[in-house]
Parts: C-alpha cells; structure tokens; sequence
C-alpha cells in the first residue's frame, strides 16, 4: 500500500526562533502590530510504501527521529498519513 | 616522519583541500580521505572539513553522518584518536552525538565571513595543548548556522568540565554580545568530549595559517596537533 | 489565452516566422517554432547588440580565446589561463530575488566550467533603487542572500563587487554576475582543440529536465516585465549549488582525464541552445532523442523538454571509446548521465520523441543565421545645467560626512560579509579593496580583479558612461600594481527598439571601445541585458565592465589604505573644475545634471602603466583611486582603510568643494616612504603623469587644510554604519 | 479575540526542490528504499489578535502571500486558525 506521510519538525520551545523572530520584527512595518510568537517549522512530505498503515507510521516515526529531525534540539510528529487510492 | 593527518570529502565539502594544504603548509602529511570508504588509512588524526556536505540541506550534517566512513571515524574516536571537526565538521560531529548540542541558524539569519577573536578555554585537547589558557587567537569563521546551542544543564556541565574549547571574544579577550558573531550560547565557538579527543569548533583554523592571504590564529593549533599525535603514547 | 498567433505568443516577429519558413521550405511545427522562439529571442541571438559589439576590440598578445565561446580567456603566464565572462540575471531577480541571483551564480559558473577551467572567483555588481523603499530592501537583502546562498555552498569565494542605488534602478534592479576561472592554458576546451567527428556522443549529466524557466530567454529576459504579469512568473527557478558542486568537481574530473571532445553548459533555451551550439561548433548536425532525456516530471511535451531550464545540467561530447569512463566518472559524484545524441554529418538537427520526428531543422540556422538588427537610433540632447557653477556655502565636514554615509559610497561591509571570501586559500586581497587579487595556485602570479559601472554617468552621456566603466575597472586593478589584460562586461539597458534606448547602447559601446583601444584592455566577451523598464521608463543604461589583471608577483600587491603613519600622501594626475554627475550633485546639491569628467584616454594610459612601474619597484605604500565622491572621500577611504589618519592641504583655484568633491578622472591617491618620493618623483616625471604632494599620513585626524578635520573613528563610524542603518538593523 | 494560527508555505509542485531530493537521495543509504517525491515546505505558526475569525483569516492570507511567501515560487495555505480559550 502507498501512503502521502506529513510529518512536521519543530524547534523546541525552549530554543529561541531566529527566524520566527525575524518574521515578528518585520510585521509592525507593514502594517501588522497583531501578531506575537512566530515559530518557524519544517514540513515534510513524503510518499511511503507500507504493508499497512501501522507499520508504515512505525516508519515514519524512525525516519523522524533519525533523520528528519534532530531530538536534540527539534520535536517531530506526524501531521498526516493517508492512503494514496489507485486509480 | 610527518604526522599523517586524514581530511574526509563529503560531496558539498569545500574546505577539504584548504585543510590539506594547511597540514602540508605546517609540515604534516595530508591524507585525503572519501566519504563512501570504510579505511581510515592508517592516519594519526582525521579532520572533517567544513563545507556544505549535502547542500547542508534538512540540518547542516545530518545526512553526512550517515556516510560509511563515520562508522570508522566513530571506531578511531573511541579508541582515543584525534577527530577534530571545523565548521561543517563540528555541525556533523553534534548531529551524530560524538559532540552534545547542536548548531543552529546564526542569530541574524545571515551567513557571515570575518576575521574573529578566539579565547583558548583549555589546553586539554589534542590542538589546544602547545596553547595557553586565555590566550587570544585570530582565525576566521564563515558559517551561515554556528549558533551553538544546548540545554541548560549540557551547558553547565561541558563548563564544569571544563569542556568548552573556544569563546568568541574581542582583541583582548573579553567576552560580550557585540563579539559574539552568531548568538551562540555562553559565546561557544568549540567544544571537546568528555575523553578531550574529539573537537569541533566553528572557526576555520586552516584559513590562518598562511600569512599572505589571512591571519595566523591557526597555526598554533596545527603544531599543537602534530605533537600530539607524534608524541609516545602516554 | 491570448488570441495572438502562436508566433507571437512565443516573442516572435512576423518576418521572423517568414524567415523560418524561407529556411526550412515549410511551415515550422510547434517544436520547430519555441526553438527558434527561444534562439532568436534578444537574450540568446544578440540580435539587437550584435552590431554594435562587432566594433568593439577583440584581440591582443594576451588573448586565448575572445568572443563567441562560453567565456573569455587570456594567458596569464606560467602556462596558466584566467577565464572570465560576467551575465545578469536581473529579470527573474526581479521578481523573486534569492533564487533569481542564485541561479546567476549557477549559470555563470557553469560557463566557465565548459571552457575546462576551476572557477576561482566571483564579483557581483549590483543596483537597486533606494533604501527608503520596502521593496528595494527586500530586493537587496534576498539578492544577497541568493549570491551568498549559492557561490558560498559551491566554494567558490565571492572577492569583490559594487552596490550601486539610484530611482530609476526601483521596478528594476541590476543583478551581474562575474565568474573567473584557471585553467591550464593548454587544456582549454575550445572548440580549435577539440574536435567532435560525427558518431561523437552528446552525454547529457547533472539534474533532472523539468518544466521549470521554460520561456525564460524569450519572455523573462527579452520583454519588459510589467505590474502583475503572471505570464512571467512560472519562468524562475529553483537553484541547487549541491548539485552544482558535484557537476563542477565531476567536470573538472572529465577534463583532467581528457575524456572530453566538447563540454558547454545549458542555460537559456536549454537543450535547444546547448546542442545547437555544439553542433555549430563542430561543424555539424546531430541526432536527438527526447526519450532518452531524464525528466523530472511526467507527460512533457518536445517544445518543454528543448527549451526548459532547469538548472545544473551539462553537455559533455565523447567519443565512443571514452563513454564508460564518462559515465564512471559521473556515477562516482552521484550524478545521472544519459546519451540523448549522436552527431551526424549534415547539420541538420533531428530531433526525435516516442519514435517520431519532433523537429528537424539546421543547426547553423538557430545558431549563427539568427536575424540581426540594425536598430533606430535616436540622440538625447544633453541636460544643460551644469553644478560645477553652483555656488555652495554650507559645511565642508558635514557634506563629507553625507557623501560617506551616501549608499553608494558608505562600506558595503554589509553585503560582502555574507560572501565566502577566503574558500580555496588563495585571496591575497577580498572585498574592500580597489580590485581583489586572487592567486594564481602554485605559481608567485596573482589576479587582479575589478567591476564598474556608473549608471549616472552612462545617464548623462552614455559614451562618457562607457569609456569610465573601462578606464575605472582598469585603474582600480592598476592601483593594486597589476597590469589589466583583457575585459568582459554586462550592458544593462532599457528596451531596444525605443530609439533613444538603442543610441544610448550604441554610445556606451563607443566609449567601451575607444577606452579599450586606448588602455589596450580587448574585450573577451560579455552580455547584454536589454528590456529592464517597465511603465515606458527605463533603468540608468549601465554598462558594467570587469577587468582580469595580472600581477606578477603578488606580494608586491599594493593595498588602498594608508598602512603606516609618516607617509608622504600624493595625487598623481590633474584635477579639474568638475561637478557634473557626481556623487556629490546628487547627494548634497541634490541634482543629476551636468556632464560627467572629461576622460583623457592617453593620460589614464600613462597614469596606468606609472601605477604598474611603481608597485614593481615597490615605491608605493598604498594607493588609492579617486572616483565617487572625489578626492575628499579617495583620503578618507584611506584613512579608514589603512587605521591612519592624515594631514593635507589642497589647493588651487577652484571653489573647496569642487577641489574636495570633484571627480575628475585618472586620479590616484598614493603613500610613499620619505626615502621612495624622489624615485616616485623621478618616475612619474619621465612617464608624463602630473603629480603633486599634499601632506603626510599619521595621527587620529582626518585633515584637509582649512576645510576638512574630523577624526579617522568618526569617519569610519559614519561610512559602516550607513548601510547597516539604512536596512533599520544599526541604532 | 486571540487565535492560535498555521499557515504551510510550500514550493509550487512544478518547481524542483533541491531539499527534498537530498533527503530522498539519501534514505536508502538508511534502508529506506521506499520513499518518494519528498518535498519540504515551511510550517508557521503564531497568534493573531483580530475581531472575529473572518477577519483574522483575512489578514493571514495577506500575511502569507506578502511576507511568509512568494507567490512567484511558493503556494501558501491556512491549515488551522483557531480561538485561543482565555484562562
Ligand atoms: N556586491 C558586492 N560584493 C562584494 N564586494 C563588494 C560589493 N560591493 C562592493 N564591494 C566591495 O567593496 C569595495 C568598495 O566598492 P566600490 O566603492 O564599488 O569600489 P571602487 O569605488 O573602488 O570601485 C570594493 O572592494 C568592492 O569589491
Ligand atoms: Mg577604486
């Protein structure tokens, strides 16, 4: 079976966000003084093949934690898995 | 005989050869090593270059450390051989665990090349031991993500430990936010293991060895390296 | 849609249809029509220019290779030629300013790969409108970000540049590239030394082919872009230096096993371009079959797979006993590899899909029988008013301190530290000096390298604007003692078939030409960048020239700063009452008026060589070149430069403010050690160069006798922090 | 009222993704020999202080297509804007 996985990867909260930071400071300037706490992630998206959803989610989180997050100093989780119906 | 000091090209690595002609330049033998093989040749030290392993796509170095040739440099750092990471090197050292914290995006969301100065913190390392506490050095560093960073308590402890290598300082050695190029915590520019073999720091000690294109901050720390490493076991 | 004919959709004339049917005996197909949509089009044809850069010098001792390959060359001795050729990429930065700049980088460096050289260096000229706007911040900061992003992560170090801001650059900025290479001057790939014989093999490597940039030579580049055109949108790509660092080190592997009958990159028209030009050069035809090329995407048409362009690919020709070395080659840097052609005898190109002919037209047509124009021309009369007589009574101090913080001329500090300047090892000299100079690896020889262009000038008076491109490029790589050998440049015009814009390019041109003779500099190549206005009002016509210098032993480079205190401070060459189009009217009188410095190609020429004699008699200790904001700002940027401040007296019988802001040309500041002064003297006496001396270096204080006298800290504090300030990141 | 926004900016499908195709390239160096087509967007996330839903959603597309994307390059969407509950 085929699955379109999202996971997304955070920094964690305790780390500053250089760039939601920059996000934020740039806001006021263009007429936005409504906005706070910008955080800036990744997403990503994928497609897997998998016997089934169980194990393709067993997957998804070791390629999570392994690869496209780093524990140290991001939080990971899966947004998404959903079967890709054949046409 | 000449240290045999190894350099590993990753695809992206760019300052793989600057750092073999920084070994050859202070009168080591500069082995070149491949990211795809598992020998290590023989060498008394390796160096990971700094550079874009893997475009620095996903997390600087979180692809390179999968690449076959770190099993081998895992082995030799756990047998006490000296693994010095610059840059690039460091962000892959972190990224597989052989050095705590991680690097992030500069505070200022740029990349940023200059001239910087560098308080040596201890002399327990492989690179560091010919130096002097609190000497000042100037080398140059070039990274877009060399915020250091690390939870609380890894950060009190690499202090108790006496395990953080370099600071970013000013001429005089003092520490502040305005000589603090990237934001990285407690002005972190490079970092042992607990063993004092392993060292990454975000300066490019082999950009400032040759007098005629930057400064000379680095070539103490080559000597000290090459000593080292040729010294008798102890 | 549009209800237009295809043709036109495409950016194609009626009489340029006509020509094709007349050359093929038929109606062209769709295939057949985006080819030569995209080889006809103004950015890959030269068809408005053309006549105009046949009147420009090409040829010289030093030059290896002039116009016409993929970049220039010009020996450098020691068996060793630079490579060199500069391109803009200001469309696409326009709209999307990191990725635009990014994939300048890429496609210049690919360039200089093809001709078998190591790119070693980039320079970045570069013009935007002023920073009170939004938009222009956001313009400067991405295309920044988008050089550094992408010549940092290849590792080849960014060495010098120019940031230039005027009204006119704001719906348009100016984004060129220039890339320097080495390589063995006997191992050059051209097309003289390699030649392909038909049953060569046509090896397509690097990324995938997408749909991406399709139409971006004939709609991005060769039309003017106005508010909200989606059309052009979907013409930007996306860059990836990774796979441009691999395609570099694999090329260069290919080169140096000498596997290679012919390398050229694809850049605009793609495919198209890539096999036309192959195939041109060697005389030839070839056989092209689109099924064998990897895509990225499914279902693409033939027109898509011709004229996409997706970025780091290359055309490497090979003979058929040296294909498994190729593809091993390829396989060992992680890059795909296919064969998608054979050349034939016949010229004619014959391009296949699904087994069918997709297209089947003569290469020569595509390539050198593209239409050429002789455009309308049409003079502008010049602006009468003229500031050099307007009389100004207000502080000399703070118009100085307003021409340092003036964007132009304030440090561009800002830009260059995001810029690797020191990867390879090899940069004796990086941003912040009058011309970098790279070394030459393993030889005692240095390059010295320099852009300019000043679009107020080419405004004024488009000749004036071109000849001070060259004689200033020249003199900045002279004031380092290198001695300037050959030039590329990057013509950054409006659109070319408004008279006024064509005259003002055919001028520009002229004045390139007479300073090139004059300077013995020839042109080696360049590009031209057309159709940067919108809303009928075009940008400033800003030639841009890049000039390769060598330096013979690059420790005797001299530096721009004053290095120690106790110097005698010099002028070398004449001053005169002139104001016109300089960065003073602008800045403080606030006007563009007048015309620009007189320019005496003859006395640069002197001036130039005294430069090159002295720094190899090692007579100066810095040297200086006056040219925005005049002799006031040449002093002062020394000073900062050097840390040493400086007391001067200037006189003559012009107003202060003309004699400190004036900027008359081949003028240099130079230091000299008391005991060098008489040989300096002696020397610039016999060479015909007019000098005077105007004081000493030393101290704290910047000091111009009854005008000028602030401290060297105040100045500098002034010239850094400007940028800086203006992006809203400085208190 | 106070809410809690993600937006996803993600390179328009047509256009190659560098990133993405290093990740691919190297899964299956790891095992992964069952991946495709990753593509990796930009997840943000803040809170907007606006009068009502409408509004709020109004002044994210902005946001989006004006600071947080480019529309040349990138497409932008609101995955989620929601109240945040006053304590
Ligand atoms: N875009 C840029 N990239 C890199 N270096 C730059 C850039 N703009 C300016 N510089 C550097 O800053 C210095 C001053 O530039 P400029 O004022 O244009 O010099 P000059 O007047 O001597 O031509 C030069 O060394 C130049 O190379
Ligand atoms: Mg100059």
């Amino acid at each position: 079976m085929r699955f379109t996985v999202e996971v997304l990867v955070t920094l964690k909260p305790r780390l500053a966000d250089p760039q939601g930071k920059a996000v934020e400071s740039a806001l006021p300037a263009l007429g936005w003084t409504n906005v706070r706490g910008v955080r800036v992630g990744k997403h990503v998206r994928f497609e897997v093949e998998s016997d089934d959803e169980t194990s393709a989610r067993a997957q998804v989180d070791e390629m999570a934690a392994r690869l496209l997050s780093n524990p140290v100093i991001e939080d990971s989780r899966i947004l998404e898995v959903r079967e890709v119906q054949r046409t | 005989m000449s240290a045999r000091i190894g350099v590993v090209t990753f695809p992206g690595s760019l300052d793989d050869r600057d750092a073999l002609r920084a070994i050859e330049l202070m009168g080591g033998q500069g082995v070149a090593l491949w990211h795809a093989d598992r020998d290590l040749r023989g060498v008394d030290g390796v160096i990971l270059p700094g550079g874009f392993s893997y475009g620095d796509y996903l997390r600087c170095g979180a692809i390179a450390r999968f690449a076959p040739v770190m099993e081998e440099i895992r082995t030799f750092a756990e047998g006490g051989g000296p693994v010095i990471g610059i840059c690039n090197g460091f962000q892959i050292l972190c990224e597989s665990g052989l050095l705590p914290g991680a690097l992030i995006r500069n505070r200022s969301l740029r990349f940023v090349c200059r001239v910087v100065h560098l308080r040596v913190e201890t002399t327990r390392t492989p690179i560091t031991a010919d130096a002097t506490q609190g000497e000042v050095l100037e080398i140059p560093i070039k990274h877009g993500e060399g915020q250091y960073v690390a939870a609380d308590d890894v950060l009190d402890r690499l202090e108790a430990e006496g395990r953080v290598v370099f600071r970013y300082c000013g001429p005089d050695g003092e520490t502040s936010d305005d000589h603090n190029p990237n934001g990285a915590l407690r002005a972190i520019a490079g970092i042992r293991n607990r063993a004092g073999n392993v060292v990454g720091l975000m300066p490019h000690p082999e950009h400032a060895v040759d007098p005629d294109v930057g400064p000379t901050g680095g070539q103490a720390l080559f000597a000290s390296l090459f000593t080292h490493v040729m010294a008798p076991a102890r | 849609m549009s209800s237009e004919p295809l043709h036109r959709q495409l950016g194609l004339q009626d009489d340029e249809l006509d020509l094709i049917r007349d050359t093929l005996g038929r109606d062209p197909n769709r295939t057949e029509l985006a080819m030569y949509a995209a080889m006809w089009s103004e950015h890959c044809s030269y068809k408005s220019s053309k006549v105009h850069l046949r009147t420009l010098p090409t040829e010289g001792p030093s030059v290896l290779v002039g116009p016409g390959q993929d970049a220039g060359a010009v020996d450098v001795g020691d068996g060793f030629a630079a490579v060199f050729k500069m391109e803009s990429h200001s469309h696409p930065s326009a709209i999307e300013p990191y990725q635009g700049a990014a994939t300048g980088v890429g496609g210049i460096v690919r360039d200089i790969v093809s001709m078998g050289a190591r790119p070693v260096a980039l320079l970045d000229p570069l013009m935007f409108g002023p920073l009170d706007e939004e938009r222009n911040r956001w313009l400067l900061e991405g295309v920044v970000a988008g050089i550094g992003g992408y010549g940092n992560c290849i590792g080849v170090p960014t060495v010098g540049g120019e940031v230039r801001f005027a009204p006119p650059h704001s719906a348009n900025p100016t984004v060129n590239v220039l890339c320097v290479g080495i390589a063995r001057a006997d191992r050059l790939m051209t097309a003289a030394t390699h030649t392909p014989t038909p049953g060569s093999l046509m090896v397509l490597y690097g990324a995938t082919t997408g749909r991406d940039g399709i139409g971006g030579v004939s709609v991005l580049a060769s039309a003017t872009i106005e508010e909200g055109s989606e059309g052009s949108r979907p013409s930007v790509q996306i860059g990836d230096p990774f796979a441009e660092k691999l395609l570099i080190e694999a090329s260069l592997e290919l080169i140096e096993d000498d596997l290679l009958e012919g390398l050229q990159d694809l850049g605009g028209a793609g495919l198209t371009c890539a096999v036309s030009e192959s195939a041109t050069r060697a005389g030839l035809g070839a056989r092209l079959d689109l099924d064998l090329v990897p895509l990225r995407e499914e279902g693409m048409e033939a027109f898509e797979i011709l004229t996409s362009e997706s970025q780091e690919r290359m055309l490497a020709i090979v003979h058929p006993s040296n294909l498994e070395h190729v593809l091993a080659v390829c396989a060992k840097w992680g890059l795909a590899t296919a064969v998608v052609a054979t050349l034939e005898s016949g010229g004619d190109l014959d391009i296949r899909i699904g087994g069918e002919q997709a297209a089947r037209v003569p290469a020569l047509s595509l390539t050198e029988k593209a239409p050429v124009y002789e455009r309308l021309m049409r003079p502008i009369r010049p602006n009468g008013d003229d500031p050099t007589f307007a009389s100004f009574e207000s502080d000399l101090d703070e118009a100085l301190r307003s021409l340092l913080a003036a964007p132009n001329v304030a440090s561009k500090r800002w830009v260059f530290e995001q810029y690797d300047r020191m990867v390879q090892g090899q940069t004796v000299a990086g941003p912040g000096s009058d011309a970098a100079v790279v070394r030459v690896p393993g030889t005692m020889k240095g390059l010295a390298l320099s852009v300019d262009g000043n679009g107020r000038y080419g405004s004024l008076d488009p000749y004036l604007g071109g000849a001070h491109a060259v004689a200033e490029a020249a003199r900045n790589v002279a004031v380092t003692g290198a001695r300037p050998l050959g030039v590329t440049n990057c013509l950054n015009f409006g659109n070319p078939e408004r008279p006024e814009v064509m005259w003002q390019f055919s001028e520009a041109v002229r004045g390139m030409r007479d300073a090139c003779l004059a300077l013995d500099t020839p042109v080696t190549g360049g590009n031209v960048s057309f159709y940067n206005e919108s809303g009928g009002s075009a940008i400033w016509p800003t030639p841009v020239v890049g000039v390769v210098g060598s330096l013979a032993d690059y420790r005797l480079r001299v530096p721009s700063g004053f290095p120690i205190p106790g110097l005698a401070v010099y002028v070398l060459g004449e001053s005169f009452a002139e104001l016109g189009g300089s960065e003073f009217a602008e800045t403080v009188l606030g006007m563009v008026a007048g015309a620009p410095p007189a320019l005496d190609l003859q006395a640069e020429r002197r001036l130039q060589d005294l430069l090159q004699e002295a720094a190899a008699g090692d007579l100066l200790a810095s040297a200086h070149d006056c040219s925005d904001g005049g002799m006031a700002v040449a002093l002062a940027e020394s000073a900062i430069l050097g840390g040493h401040g400086f007391a001067v007296t200037l006189d003559g019988d012009m107003p202060p403010h003309v004699m400190l802001f004036g900027e008359s040309a081949s003028r240099v500041v130079v230091s000299v050690a008391p005991e060098r002064e008489g040989s300096l003297r002696g020397l610039a006496a016999t060479r015909g160069v007019p000098f005077r001396r105007l004081g000493e270096t030393g101290g704290p204080r910047a000091v111009i006798d009854g005008m000028v006298d602030a401290t060297v800290d105040e100045l500098t504090e002034v010239w850094e922090r400007a940028i800086p300030r203006l992006l809203g990141e400085a208190s």
